[in-house]
């Protein structure tokens, strides 16, 4: 029996799911035994892979979230091509049976995939249906409609009209995929580290933050904090009418039986600088091989990523907690299997995450992009309290992002 | 050295080397890994690295976040300090004069030496939750709308009442033995010297005590600037964001986070010279006689 | 300058121990007054109930008209020196001896004269800007007597206030403080077990044991008629001589020594001689074997047994002595009588030289 | 130090024989305002212990006791929340105990041995040994954290109790109070001991450790309460939920917080009661040893 | 029993204080030796390197006929008592008493009997079992005591074993271990600065002065013939009165006072003269303005000044006393002469009645 280890960052009723997971894979067959273990956030369970990558002491399968795959991938070395990994231990792949969104995220620059796709997830908009009733409104499908229909009528109704979960995901990176902007200069950032630039000191965002900033004090938008559940909490209270949250929520929000009706729509767009919407970039973490294992545990890693991509498997995922199923074989069945009937609030990530794509939407590729979000974090909060505008912030997300940029191109020398 | 000191020579040694081999592995060697790394930018798996001397320093030292940090570091470190000492104080004194209950108050006021600061941050995070926090509620009724990890200025507060509320036992057992090892003679002299409950605790007493309260600054000032580090990382929720941090978060957020070990560590050295020269501070102060006997 | 009054006054502690049974003496204006007895005794008691420093349980206290029970100690009027001087560390010898007039609020120059005059008293003018560390105990010792002296009190308290000095400072201070209050003429009460101390800087000498006052009375009285086997034995190095002896029919016998005298009491009794009333005497009635002779210089200490009792001589240095047996006699009225049980002294009508003894008026109502 | 009651009752005889006083109200006050505001957190937590999470969750702490304390009791100490199912808090209580207790003795022995080798030898290269061990007061661990991870990682120390207790016994406090204590202790003590023909051993085993037994008491309980307080490393070093200490856990606790579920303040909050209390009764019955060891050692 | 030789010791600390310059003596088997001297002479040092504490930075040491310098103290066959007594504090007195005898594996059987021994010879057979923190001050010092004897020594070494103890206890002790020296016949050597330990104990005083001997002899020699002012004024109290006179042809002259003696020397010259070789005589050549006297019981002291110096009397108790004038008169053959800038002893010849005096040999080579 061979073991391998699986380091991730799934806490509460998905960590759950994960242990269900792996219990099925070792269940399933006898020759091989994954262990998940819990490391805490997305940052920590990075920052331990790397450290244990050092000592020689790695994991087979480390879990790594959107902002961390410049660092992972740009590592050459460091893992193992989950495309290659598969190939090389008889596993079928095909980049095609992947949804759209998810496919060239963690790819490299020529499209071949490096991380296994796993949670994904899409910034959505969820909304509390008494409050929209109440108000007589309608999920807006675009910022306008918010700024000018549901937010003053949801006000009107006593409720705080729109909150969200995490603003450099939701009101930054996102944004740019929504829109079909681009986020970053060399392809952002997919054509290597050297010379990548920050494009947030532009004209579209700023617009979008000045509006942000309006609706915060014309009491249409509330922030309660950068805690991840900071804002999700007062949707959850009832007092909130919407609220952009990850649809990996959306299984846990189920559980929580809620004192009120809720659904999902997409994240909303500005129709001043798009007529439609672009896809979004997908969320959440893939699950990258790391290196220097034995071949033995490299064939064990492939057979369970084989076990973790199949329908029944991503559909179960996907049902219990919302997270996006990766392929569109998950995808039928779970259509298949009326689960969309039942909830079609679930559908809403998947959807999003096919919707039209642009050259700007496959992803980004930033190094250091950690930090990156710590200072827009730390800007757009200023922004919001008021301690600087939005031209400033964005200058200084520039430099800041830039310099950071600059130093990340340096550690790969 | 003791004046009849044994001068076996194999034993010493053999007694010593457990606590050298430690500190040569665990302490000096992570140490001087510290400095060196302070001077390259390394990918974190370790796959390249470029030397940049002393860009890492000079990328702070240009940095406006990295000096506010530093100020919100001082000013943190000013309040906690001041504030723990003066509280601590105040108790101390009272505890040392009444004569009913005085074990009680004793137990009663130093149980939170033993609560661990990350704990002490939780305690925090319910005591100023947004929607329900006791603390919260009660500075809402006066009209302050207390929001906890929204606001600067909100957060930075609970941080501190929480480090206070931490430190205050340490420094209230400290100045409680402080004021009982003030000679009780010298105490019935200045009662018969002055009539004056007050005069006599700025004029006597509080100066005896003195070299306690020196040894405390240093202490508390060490607390304030490592050792809220869990309070700290509780409070701020493990996301930053726009709230306040310490230098030693930093050092953390940096090297923990974002797997910038070049600047994070010199960030770290920089922490080291910052408490070399303290200690450099303190034996100097020490030196001019602030103990009387 | 005051009397003091003590009327029945009584220490309970918290815990219920009785530190001072109710005792009342009255000390005249301007006396010198020691407080001697073992440790524990209640000496600091006494003294501290006086101060202020410690409540009174019973009784009242009065200083010069006024009783002061419930005054605070700052207002009553009196200065006091602690055996480890209790000196503010962290002041300079000045405002060490400045700070009780300070408080008062007595003008900067008048304090200025006041701690120069004291200084000089005292041979303090090089060591005015020094922390009391710096100096030497002597030095120190003269520092709180400076602090005393400045404030011109009513009265004068010293709890043991050389007992920290070294043997030779300790003759000195001794001289120095009794010669300084001379000078001052202020009342004091002076606390110490050293009975060198008592028996040479007191007008009167209060001896107390467990709480209660044995004996008061000059320090002539105390050590040539002590109240009792406890006082004898308490006064005088070496102590006085303490044997059995027996008392019938007015003739009280000791080894080869018959005293008539005539004394309300028969058979055994204890009996006191102070090593200096003994001499050698060839032909004396007493038989000692000398175990060991101690040469003092000034003086030697035969130390040895008479019937087995330990017996102590004191010899002038021109008398020689070894160890071995010797006969020694005594002046039979220079002997005390102690009840056997009660350690009482007995009042003696010695039958050849009737004495007349002072009185030793002993206040203390147990 | 001397008792505290009965030192205080010494200053405050001193005091007029008043049964009501103004003065000594106010003194009394304060410190009861006092005692309530370190007490006060504990009465909300243990009063959100006992009630249902939902409840707490909207209402937050009230001045109702629920009913919900085994409840809360058993999930925090039985339950596990890990693909393992190891880490419970009865697992968690027991790695911190030995975190706790192996951290203590460790320092005390180590420590206890270089103190005795500085103290009472003749050592050529005393001073630089005591340098070399007394500079490691001035760096805490939180600076030097990354690349001390990083050594721990290389000797193969991740995840255990070596690994985690080792590191931590790095700094020379535990050093510096004993060195502090023996040159305290009466020279002649080893002047009639080396007369009486006793050797270092014998004089350290038969003399000096059983000298030291309060001194090793009060280091015990302060060491111990650093031990099991850490956080920062543990954090760092234990990767398997079986090895997980309680104050590690309360970022799982803080985490469960910010989780998708209904955020289990009951059980979260039992589990911090429970990483508190064995330190806090420790400091409490020993308070006087505690007390002894903090103050006088230091300085 | 052994005999002890210094040979030119010296010690110099590694700081480069000279504690002990090099200093030679020969002390007899079964000799009580003491060394006085004001604190920080040396006394310690010395002792301390004679129990191989200390290591001998110059000169041989020997006990008994073996040179000891390079000798662990364990094995030089000495005992040691303590100022503090440094007791065990967490083992029982039966354990502190034999540890030393367990270290030497000595058989059990052989420890308990002599423990036993040593216990009913210093009355402890009751407290065998308690720890030192339960005994009073002299029972802990007869434990140190015990521990002491119970090895059989060669030597005892004592360092200010008493200091620690009130006065009446020291001065009980004090028999008590000359009573036991003599009883075990073990040569010693004492430290104290006590000078009545030293005047009473020693079969012969060695005083230090500056880690300098100054001088050697038996105690009678160094308190009646002091070789220098420094002795003088270090033995006796009160000690020896120290006055300038002058001399010329023959002739001493101090106040009204005339001396015909034969001395090497002319001009000024210090004048020793002890207080109990004064006496009042109606007639004395001395006028003596007495400003105090302090009743000691046994005898009186007198301070006063003669012609602006000060002057201390000693009485016998028969002889009544009070301050004002007085004449007094001395025995010129108890007069010493120093010199008035060494300080050092003159040789005089009375001229009326020549005296032999005894050698002191003082070896320091300073
Ligand atoms: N605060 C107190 N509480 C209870 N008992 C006390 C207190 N202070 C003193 N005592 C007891 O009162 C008695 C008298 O004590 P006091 O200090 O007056 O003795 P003393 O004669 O001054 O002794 P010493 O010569 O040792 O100073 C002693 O038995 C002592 O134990
Ligand atoms: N370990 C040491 N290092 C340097 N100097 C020392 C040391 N020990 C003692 N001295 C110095 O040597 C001199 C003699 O000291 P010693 O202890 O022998 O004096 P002492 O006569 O015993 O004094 P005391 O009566 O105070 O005990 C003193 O000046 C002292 O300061
Ligand atoms: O909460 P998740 O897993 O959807 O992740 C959201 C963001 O992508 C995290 O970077
Ligand atoms: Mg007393
Ligand atoms: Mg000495």
């Amino acid at each position: 029996e061979t073991e391998i280890t699986w380091w991730h960052a799934m806490g509460g009723d998905l960590g759950e799911t994960v242990n269900e997971i792996a219990a099925g894979f070792n269940a399933s067959q006898d020759e091989y035994k994954i262990t998940p273990v819990f490391k805490g956030s997305y940052e920590e369970t990075l920052t331990s892979g790397i450290a244990a990558f050092r000592a020689g002491e790695q994991p087979n399968i480390l879990q790594v979230f959107d902002a961390g795959s410049a660092t992972v991938i740009g590592a050459k070395g460091a893992t193992v091509p989950v495309q290659d990994l598969l190939s090389e231990n008889g596993v079928d792949f095909n980049i095609e049976d992947y949804i759209s969104g998810v496919r060239y995220f963690y790819a490299d620059n020529a499209g071949k995939m490096i991380g296994m796709p796993f949670n994904s997830s899409s910034p959505i908009m969820y909304f509390n249906e008494q409050a929209l009733e109440a108000a007589g409104v309608e999920a807006p499908v675009t910022y306008e409609e918010f700024e000018t229909v549901t937010a003053p009528a949801l006000k009107a109704a006593g409720y705080v009209p729109l909150v969200q979960s995490h603003l450099p995901w939701e009101f930054a990176e996102n944004f740019f995929s929504r829109h079909n902007l681009p986020f970053a200069t060399n392809d952002n950032g997919y054509d290597g580290s050297e010379g990548t630039k920050i494009l947030v000191n532009t004209d579209e965002f700023k617009m979008h933050w000045t509006h942000v900033k309006q609706w915060l004090d014309d009491g249409y938008f509330g922030f309660y904090g950068t805690g991840w559940n900071d804002n999700q909490a007062q949707f959850e209270q009832g007092k909130v009418g919407l609220w952009i949250g990850s649809s990996g929520s959306f299984g846990g929000l189920m559980k929580k039986d809620l004192p009120f009706d809720f659904s999902a729509t997409n994240l909303p767009f500005w129709s001043s600088i798009t007529e439609e919407g672009y896809q979004t970039f997908i969320g959440g973490a893939s699950l990258f091989a790391m290196s220097g294992k034995s071949a033995e545990e490299n064939k064990a890693t492939a057979e369970f990523f084989r076990y973790l991509t199949s329908p029944e498997v991503q559909y179960m995922w996907h049902r219990e907690t919302g997270y996006v199923p990766i392929t569109t074989a998950a995808y039928e069945m779970a259509k298949a299997d009326g689960h969309y009937d039942r909830f079609p609030a679930a559908e809403t990530g998947i959807k999003q995450l096919m919707l039209t794509s642009g050259e700007n939407t496959k992803g980004y590729r930033m190094g250091f992009y950690v930090q990156i979000r710590d200072v827009e974090n730390r800007e757009f909060s200023r922004i919001l309290s008021g301690e600087t505008t939005v031209d400033d912030a964005m200058a200084t997300i520039e430099k800041e992002g830039n310099e950071l940029l600059a130093r990340f191109a340096k550690t790969q020398g | 050295m003791k004046r009849a000191g044994f001068s076996t020579k194999w034993l010493p040694i053999l007694l010593l080397l457990p606590q050298l081999l430690i500190i040569a592995i665990f302490f000096y060697w992570p140490a001087l890994h510290a400095v060196t790394s302070s001077f390259y930018l390394q990918d974190p798996f370790g796959f390249g690295q470029t030397f940049v001397g002393l860009e890492n320093y000079t990328h702070l030292t240009s940095s406006v976040e990295y000096l506010k940090v530093a100020k919100f570091t001082v000013l943190f470190t000013v309040l906690v300090t001041f504030f723990s000492l003066a509280l601590a104080l105040l108790f101390a004194v009272k505890a040392d004069k009444v004569l009913r209950g005085a074990k009680t108050y004793r137990t009663l006021l130093m149980w939170v030496y033993a609560v661990a600061p990350p704990v002490a941050g939780f305690i925090g995070l319910l005591m100023f939750n947004q929607t329900w926090g006791p603390l919260s509620d009660l500075f809402k009724f006066f009209g302050w709308d207390f929001t906890l990890g929204v606001n600067y200025f909100d957060t930075a507060f609970a941080m501190i009442v929480v480090s206070v509320w931490k430190q205050v036992p340490v420094n209230f057992i400290f100045f409680l033995s402080g004021l009982q090892s003030i000679p009780r003679s010298v105490r019935e002299a200045a009662l018969l010297d002055n009539r004056s409950g007050t005069r006599r605790f700025w004029d006597i007493t509080f100066p005896l005590l003195a070299p306690t309260g020196f040894f405390l600054l240093i202490t508390n000032i060490t607390y304030s600037l490592f050792d809220t580090f869990g309070v700290i990382d509780t409070l701020n929720k493990g996301e930053p964001g726009n709230n306040p941090m310490t230098l030693v978060y930093k050092v953390f957020v940096d090297g923990f986070r974002g797997n910038d070990l070049g600047g994070s560590s010199a960030q770290s050295v920089i922490l080291m010279i910052l408490v070399l020269a303290l200690t450099v501070f303190q034996f100097r102060l020490i030196e001019r006689r602030i103990h009387y006997t | 300058m005051a009397q003091v009054s003590l009327d029945s006054v009584r220490k309970i502690y918290p815990n219920g121990a009785e530190a001072v049974t109710p005792s009342s003496f009255h000390i005249e204006d301007g006396e010198f007054v020691v407080l001697v007895g073992p440790s524990g005794c209640g000496k600091s008691t006494l003294l501290r109930m006086i101060a202020g420093l410690e409540d009174i349980t019973e009784g009242t206290l009065s200083i010069g008209e006024r009783i002061v029970n419930d005054v605070d100690p700052a207002d009553r009027d009196i200065a006091m020196v602690f055996q480890n001087y209790a000196l503010y560390p962290h002041m300079s010898v000045r405002k060490n001896i400045a700070y009780g007039l300070k408080n008062r609020k007595t003008p900067k120059d008048v304090i200025d004269a006041k701690v120069a005059e004291a200084a000089a008293m005292l041979n303090l003018n090089d060591y005015l800007d020094r922390k009391p560390s710096q100096l030497s105990g002597g030095q120190r010792q003269r520092v709180a007597m400076g602090r005393a002296i400045v404030r011109d009190p009513a009265l004068f308290l010293f709890d043991e206030p050389l007992s920290n000095l070294d043997a030779k400072l300790r003759n000195q201070m001794r001289i120095e403080i009794k010669a300084l209050q001379r000078r001052l003429g202020v009342t004091s009460i002076y606390v110490t077990h050293d009975q060198v101390e008592a028996m040479t800087m007191a007008d009167r000498i209060i001896v107390l044991n467990g709480g209660r006052i044995e004996q008061i009375g000059t320090p002539s009285e105390i050590y040539h008629n002590p109240a009792s086997t406890f006082v004898a034995s308490f006064m005088g190095a070496p102590p006085m001589n303490l044997v059995a002896g027996e008392l019938s029919e007015g003739i009280l016998s000791f080894a080869g020594l018959d005293v008539p005298m005539t004394v309300d009491h028969r058979g055994p009794v204890t009996l006191g001689l102070r090593p200096e009333d003994l001499f050698i005497d060839a032909k004396g009635p007493i038989a000692m074997e000398v175990d060991l002779v101690e040469e003092l210089g000034a003086h030697r200490l035969l130390h040895g047994r008479v019937e087995g009792q330990q017996l102590t001589v004191h010899l002038a240095k021109e008398i020689a002595a070894k160890t071995g047996p010797l006969r020694l006699s005594c002046d039979p009225s220079h002997l005390c009588l102690f009840h056997p049980d009660t350690g009482k002294r007995m009042d003696v009508r010695h039958k050849a030289t009737p004495q007349a003894r002072s009185n030793t008026t002993v206040e203390s109502k147990a | 130090m001397t008792d505290i009651s009965a030192h205080a009752h010494a200053i405050a005889q001193t005091r007029k024989r008043t049964w009501f006083k103004l003065e000594t109200v106010f003194d009394h006050a304060i410190l009861i305002l006092g005692s309530l505001l370190m007490l006060l957190p504990l009465l909300i937590m243990l009063q959100t212990v006992t009630t249902p999470d939902l409840e707490t969750m909207k209402l937050g702490p009230t001045f109702t006791i629920g009913t919900e304390l085994d409840d809360n009791f058993r999930k925090a100490m039985f339950e596990a929340s890990g693909f393992s199912g190891q880490n419970t808090g009865m697992n968690m209580l027991k790695n911190s105990m030995i975190l706790g207790l192996g951290f203590a003795l460790g320092k005390i022995v180590i420590g206890m041995m270089a103190a005795y080798a500085i103290v009472y030898f003749r050592l050529r290269f005393a001073t630089l040994a005591f340098w070399l061990i007394f500079t490691t007061l001035l760096l805490p661990l939180e600076v030097r954290i990354l690349p001390s991870y990083e050594i721990v990682q290389q000797l193969g120390m991740m995840n255990t109790y070596q690994g985690l207790i080792i590191p931590l016994i790095a700094s020379a406090t535990a050093t510096f109070f004993f060195r502090q204590f023996f040159r305290s202790v009466p020279e002649e003590l080893i002047e009639a001991a080396r007369i009486d023909g006793a050797g270092p051993i014998k004089f350290f085993i038969d003399i000096l450790v059983p000298l030291s037994q309060t001194m090793i008491a009060a280091m015990f309980i302060i060491m111990f309460v650093y031990g099991w307080n850490q956080y920062l490393w543990p954090t760092m070093i234990t990767t398997d939920e079986n090895m997980y200490t309680l104050v590690r856990g309360i970022k799982q606790i803080v985490q469960t917080l910010e989780g998708n579920n209904i955020p289990e303040f009951g059980r979260a909050n039992m589990l911090a009661l429970i990483a508190i209390l064995p330190p806090v009764l420790v400091v409490i019955f020993f308070q006087s040893w505690f007390v002894k060891g903090l103050t006088e050692s230091d300085k």
